[in-house]
């Protein structure tokens, strides 16, 4: 048997993806892209954000919208020190649950911080949005930490 | 020890269309599988288990999609299993929803597969090479034409079998508002004169990329026996692999496709397919595949298969004896990890008496194939209107 | 229900990096060795054959096709594949046997998760639209859930610290862990954090490898000759997707799958559960109703080496083996899939 | 907002992963010698055929192949297709020739281009060889044959197909 060399390459596995929405997804979208957050409501009343198509008890479809505040209050959190590449924030930043103004259940986003001690839970924070909105998940360029003052 | 009964209560589809735009993939997923609640006059509450399939994720780019559609599916709480078993998916996945029954573990399971393959491109997502690949990847196409080629040689088929099986189907699928391609006027002319994709397989010799799904609900005796509308009684499953390559394989006869027909027709106590079934809903991606499943499937003896489709006997226009994807088939519509479980589902309606204008008259008996990978892949099930 | 017993298990050295070696030449020495157990030739000898794995790890479509070169599947074979853990396969493969359509089955799982990177591909199991796009690492959310864990008072960090020394001292006897050591809580303790408030340690390592079994039934069994066990329970349930309404704190799907699969029906003196991160272990030891009676992940668990695809099968053959080496009686293992245990998997295996 | 848009019907979700891609040993030691400018195959311990591209095992008895065999660069057309679109990726324009070749001395074809053929003459038992890029490009890679030309043998009876010694085929 012939000895090999070792044989290493790098590769990218890339597509981008064109998915339709659905009328579910592509109202919160849509509201996004006005710069406004809307849940739904759960067949047993919670408000979801973002909107499920599905209950996850009844499994019977959803389709009452209700409007939420863009702060929240943070239901837990990860502090990221070292980013990955695909990461959306380059600096040090939290993931976090948080909990929207209106909403019963949380979302999930990520949140800027300049330190692991700035963040904790039950801290208050709000949506940052993107500069250009364009209806995607990231219109919701993070959240930021509101000041203990205002809130 | 023998399998319990079971039998399909309910079946749902999507209409077939190039890009649903009006819904998300859980929303796909979810029609069929409301379509076939509906069917069977049940809800949610009602199922036990779901067992979905695809083909691979990088169709839609969502690994392990089951986990984001367990909501959609009413899943939560339950036991859900994902099958993939490449392009004979669709069928397999209803042998192991139907072995969830048939193995008296469950009383009553929700089987989808699907596909929204306008996500990506198909062709790209079977074409990504990986470094050091050894092979020339000509897409599903450039694969399967070598061996369809070499099929007409051995069999001395006249060139123009695979059009008339072009020209069958699309009329089959003409009958079929759910169809994907409709084309009520096509002529064998339009077919030959399609452009060459690849020699000898002709653009309108081969499927169209549909998204899609199918869904069906199994029952065990006794609920199937109380369901509201007729059940479609399981009496034969079978499943076959056999390596991609191998010295000395038969790539136009497989032997896994051989098995897996001769295993599934001892089950249902058939010894003269084409006798004894009314119908059948078979894997035809390209249409060459047609006489060549003719003859893997024991309908005809090896070399001839091609006599039958000429003939007119698998044409329901023509009066057939034996009406081959009176659906229209994958020639008509093809979301790659629905396409054998609509090949599965539509054997189920002909044998409920349920297709529509596409019904052969009196079906008693049909049978469902689904193949994959480099036609190494098989699953077949044979469904009647008795017991047996 | 039939029981079914369990005849031959092996799985390869857990490897941060198996090089040079594809799908093929990954699984065929462990099948080479679950054949060996039971003097059998190949996959010719088994009724039925199942598969688990996931294209994605590697960045092929299709990569469970190759698999199927290792089998020696001529004449053709009747064969399955979920694009899961290979628990699920051995689930599938239980069903085949149970409604009589075989007598003997072989599942394997394999995975080579090296290529990639592995937390990353996992967020593209996410929610496509709301949740993938974000890039939301594995490690990330397990780290959410063990704060609200830890906010909740439900455990200590100390607690999650524990999980890992005891994982590390265990897996000092275990041949084909990855990672094993002399190591106490406080030294885990004194690592700094990584995806606070996870530390490294409490993350299992990524790994490459397969996994293979062999199951059939009692009277197969006896006729090979060879020591087995049974499985006398198994059930799996799934949970909503949606983190935000789900009981992080607890594992309500592990619960119902205890339940269904018949856990509480005698003592259980081993348990391994496929827990990726250390406090996942706490919430499903509870979830299980676990006591100090059972050895827990006495293999090291998954924060050894963590074959994905195929460590749930992997906690299978633990089991088995425990009780193949008269260490145990009546022992659980468990399966999982999905973010933060959203779908998980509990067989019960007992002495013959 | 007082512009009005339409409601968002879709989205782009770009995903690209990245890889870091071993091959296993059995290619690497093929892909080793075609660097080359040597075909091999690997031949079955078990049922004795050889293998092209070598993948690891004999697919039909599912072992291993370890021993060696130089193949010829000639070999016999089993089948083919001619090819009249392009390939996502793929650089080859078409009308092109796709065919399954099988290299004297081993028993399993490949599939590689023709050329400098004229297509419609292309036939099965036909007999080719390899023409190779020139030395100083030779890489880990079947590429390294550009395609197989028609050569002038009498052509292969079928049933002789994928049997022929690695001496070749005299007629």
């Amino acid at each position: 048997m012939s000895q090999p060399d070792i044989l290493n390459q790098a590769f990218e596995l890339g597509f981008t993806y064109t998915r339709s929405t659905g009328p579910v997804v592509g109202r919160f979208l849509t509201e996004l892209r006005d710069r406004n957050i809307v849940g739904i409501k759960a067949s047993d009343g919670r408000v979801v954000v973002p909107p499920m198509e599905y209950d996850p008890d009844t499994a019977e479809a959803l389709s009452e919208f209700v409007d939420v505040g863009e702060e929240g209050e943070v239901v837990s959190f990860a502090w990221v020190k070292e980013p990955r590449e695909s990461h959306p924030s380059e600096q040090p930043f939290a993931w976090a649950m948080i909990k929207l103004d209106g909403a019963d259940v949380p979302m999930v986003h990520w949140i800027r911080a300049g330190r692991e001690a700035d963040v904790s839970t039950g801290v208050r924070v709000r949506a940052v949005w993107a500069e250009e909105t364009v209806g995607f998940i990231t219109d919701i360029n993070g959240f930021e930490l509101v000041p203990e003052e205002m809130s | 020890m023998m399998a319990n009964l079971a039998a399909v209560v309910g079946i749902g589809q999507t209409k077939y269309t190039t890009k649903r735009h009006d819904v998300s993939i859980a929303g796909l997923v979810r029609e069929a599988a409301v379509n076939a609640l509906e069917d069977a006059q049940l809800s949610w509450d009602d199922i036990d288990a779901v067992i979905i399939g695809k083909a691979p994720d990088m169709f839609e780019g969502v690994v392990m999609p089951e986990i984001y559609l367990a909501d959609a599916l009413g899943c939560n709480g339950k036991p859900m299993l994902r099958v993939h078993t490449a392009g004979s998916v669709g069928g397999s996945t209803a042998l192991v929803a139907a072995s969830h029954v048939q193995s008296g573990s469950f009383r009553r399971v929700l089987t989808v597969a699907y596909e929204k393959q306008s996500e990506s491109n198909a062709m790209w997502a079977l074409s990504t090479p990986q470094p050091f690949s050894t092979h020339l990847n000509a897409g599903a196409g450039g694969y399967f034409a070598p061996i369809i080629r070499e099929y007409m040689r051995r069999s001395g088929a006249p060139y123009d079998a695979g059009i008339k099986v072009a020209v069958k189907d699309r009329l089959h699928g003409a009958r079929n508002p759910l169809a994907h391609l409709q084309k009520p006027d096509i002529t064998m002319k339009e077919v030959e004169e399609s452009f060459m994709l690849w020699d000898p397989i002709r653009f309108l010799e081969a499927c169209p990329s549909s998204d899609g799904a199918c869904a069906m609900v199994i029952a065990d005796e006794g609920l199937a026996e109380q369901a509201p509308r007729p059940p479609a009684w399981i009496r034969g499953v079978a499943m076959r692999s056999e390596p991609t390559m191998y010295a000395g394989r038969d790539e136009v006869n497989p032997q896994a496709g051989r098995d897996c027909a001769g295993d599934v027709y001892r089950q249902a106590g058939i010894s003269d397919p084409r006798r004894d079934l009314d119908c059948a809903e078979v894997y035809v991606p390209f249409s060459w595949y047609e006489p060549m499943w003719l003859e893997n499937l024991g309908f005809a003896p090896e070399g001839e298969g091609w006599k039958l489709t000429m003939d007119g006997a698998t044409s329901l226009d023509e009066g057939g004896d034996i009406p081959w994807n009176p659906s229209g088939g994958v020639l008509c519509s093809n979301p790659i990890g629905a396409s054998g479980m609509i090949r599965f589902a539509e054997a189920a309606r002909q044998v409920r008496g349920d297709a529509g204008d596409h019904q052969v008259e009196g079906a008693r008996l049909a049978l469902g194939h689904a193949y994959g990978g480099g036609a190494q892949f098989f699953a077949m099930w044979v469904v009647g209107a008795d017991k047996g | 229900m039939t029981d079914i017993a369990i005849v031959a298990y092996h799985q390869s050295k857990a490897v941060s990096d198996v090089g040079a070696c594809n799908e093929v030449e990954l699984i065929m020495p462990v099948l080479t060795e679950v054949y060996r157990q039971l003097g059998i030739a190949n996959a010719q000898d088994v009724d039925f054959v199942c598969s688990g794995s996931c294209d994605y790890l590697q960045g092929a479509a299709f990569a469970f096709v190759a698999g199927v070169d290792a089998l020696g599947a001529v004449p053709p074979i009747r064969e399955s594949h979920v694009e899961m853990d290979a628990a699920w396969a051995l689930y599938e493969s239980m069903l085949k046997i149970r409604m009589g359509h075989a007598e003997s089955a072989l599942i394997y799982g394999f995975g080579k998760s090296s290529p990639g990177e592995l937390p990353i591909v996992l967020s593209q199991q996410l929610d496509p639209y709301y949740l993938a796009p974000l890039w939301l690492d594995s490690i990330s959310l397990a780290a959410m859930q063990a704060r609200i864990l830890l906010d909740a008072g439900r455990i200590s960090e100390r607690d999650m610290a524990e999980v890992v020394s005891r994982s590390r001292r265990n897996a000092l006897a275990n041949p084909n862990a990855q990672l094993a050591g002399d190591i106490s809580a406080d030294d885990v303790l004194a690592e700094e954090t990584y995806v606070s408030p996870l530390r490294r340690a409490d993350c299992a390592p990524v790994s490459d490898g397969a996994s293979a079994m062999i199951i059939c039934t009692v009277e197969k069994a006896r006729e090979w000759g060879v020591p087995y066990a049974l499985i006398t329970g198994i059930d799996h349930r799934m949970e909503t997707h949606n983190l935000g309404m789900r009981d992080l704190t607890d594992s309500r799907s592990t619960r119902l799958a205890a339940e269904g699969a018949g856990v509480g029906a005698g003592k259980v003196d081993v348990a391994e559960l496929y827990a990726p991160f250390s406090h996942q272990e706490l919430i499903l030891i509870r979830a299980l109703g676990l006591g100090d009676e059972t050895s827990v992940n006495p293999s090291g668990g998954v924060l050894a080496g963590n074959l994905m695809m195929a460590s749930g099968l992997s906690r299978i053959g633990e089991v088995f083996n425990r009780i193949i080496a008269g260490e145990a009686e009546r022992g659980i293992a468990h399966a999982t899939s999905g973010p933060c245990l959203q779908h998980n998997l509990v067989t019960v295996v007992e002495k013959a | 907002m007082s512009e009005r848009q339409d409601p968002v019907t879709g989205i782009e979700a770009p995903i690209y992963l990245k890889y870091n891609f071993t091959a296993g040993a059995a290619p690497a030691r093929f892909l080793s010698q075609i660097r080359k400018g040597v075909l091999t195959g690997q031949r079955c311990p078990r049922c004795e055929q050889v293998y092209i591209p070598p993948r690891g095992s004999c697919a039909a008895c599912g072992v291993a192949t370890e021993e060696e065999v130089v193949l010829s660069d000639k070999a016999t057309v089993e089948s083919f297709t001619i090819v009249s679109i392009p390939i996502p990726g793929n650089p080859i324009q078409p009308p092109y020739i796709v065919a399954n070749l099988v290299a004297d001395g081993a028993n399993i074809s490949f599939i590689h281009l023709m050329s400098e053929c004229v297509n419609e003459e292309v036939h099965i038992g036909q007999r080719v060889q390899a023409v190779w890029k020139p030395e100083e490009e030779w890489d880990y890679a079947m590429d390294n044959i550009r395609y197989f030309k028609p050569i002038d043998e009498p052509d292969v009876p079928v049933e002789s197909i994928g049997t022929l010694p690695v001496s070749g085929w005299e007629g």
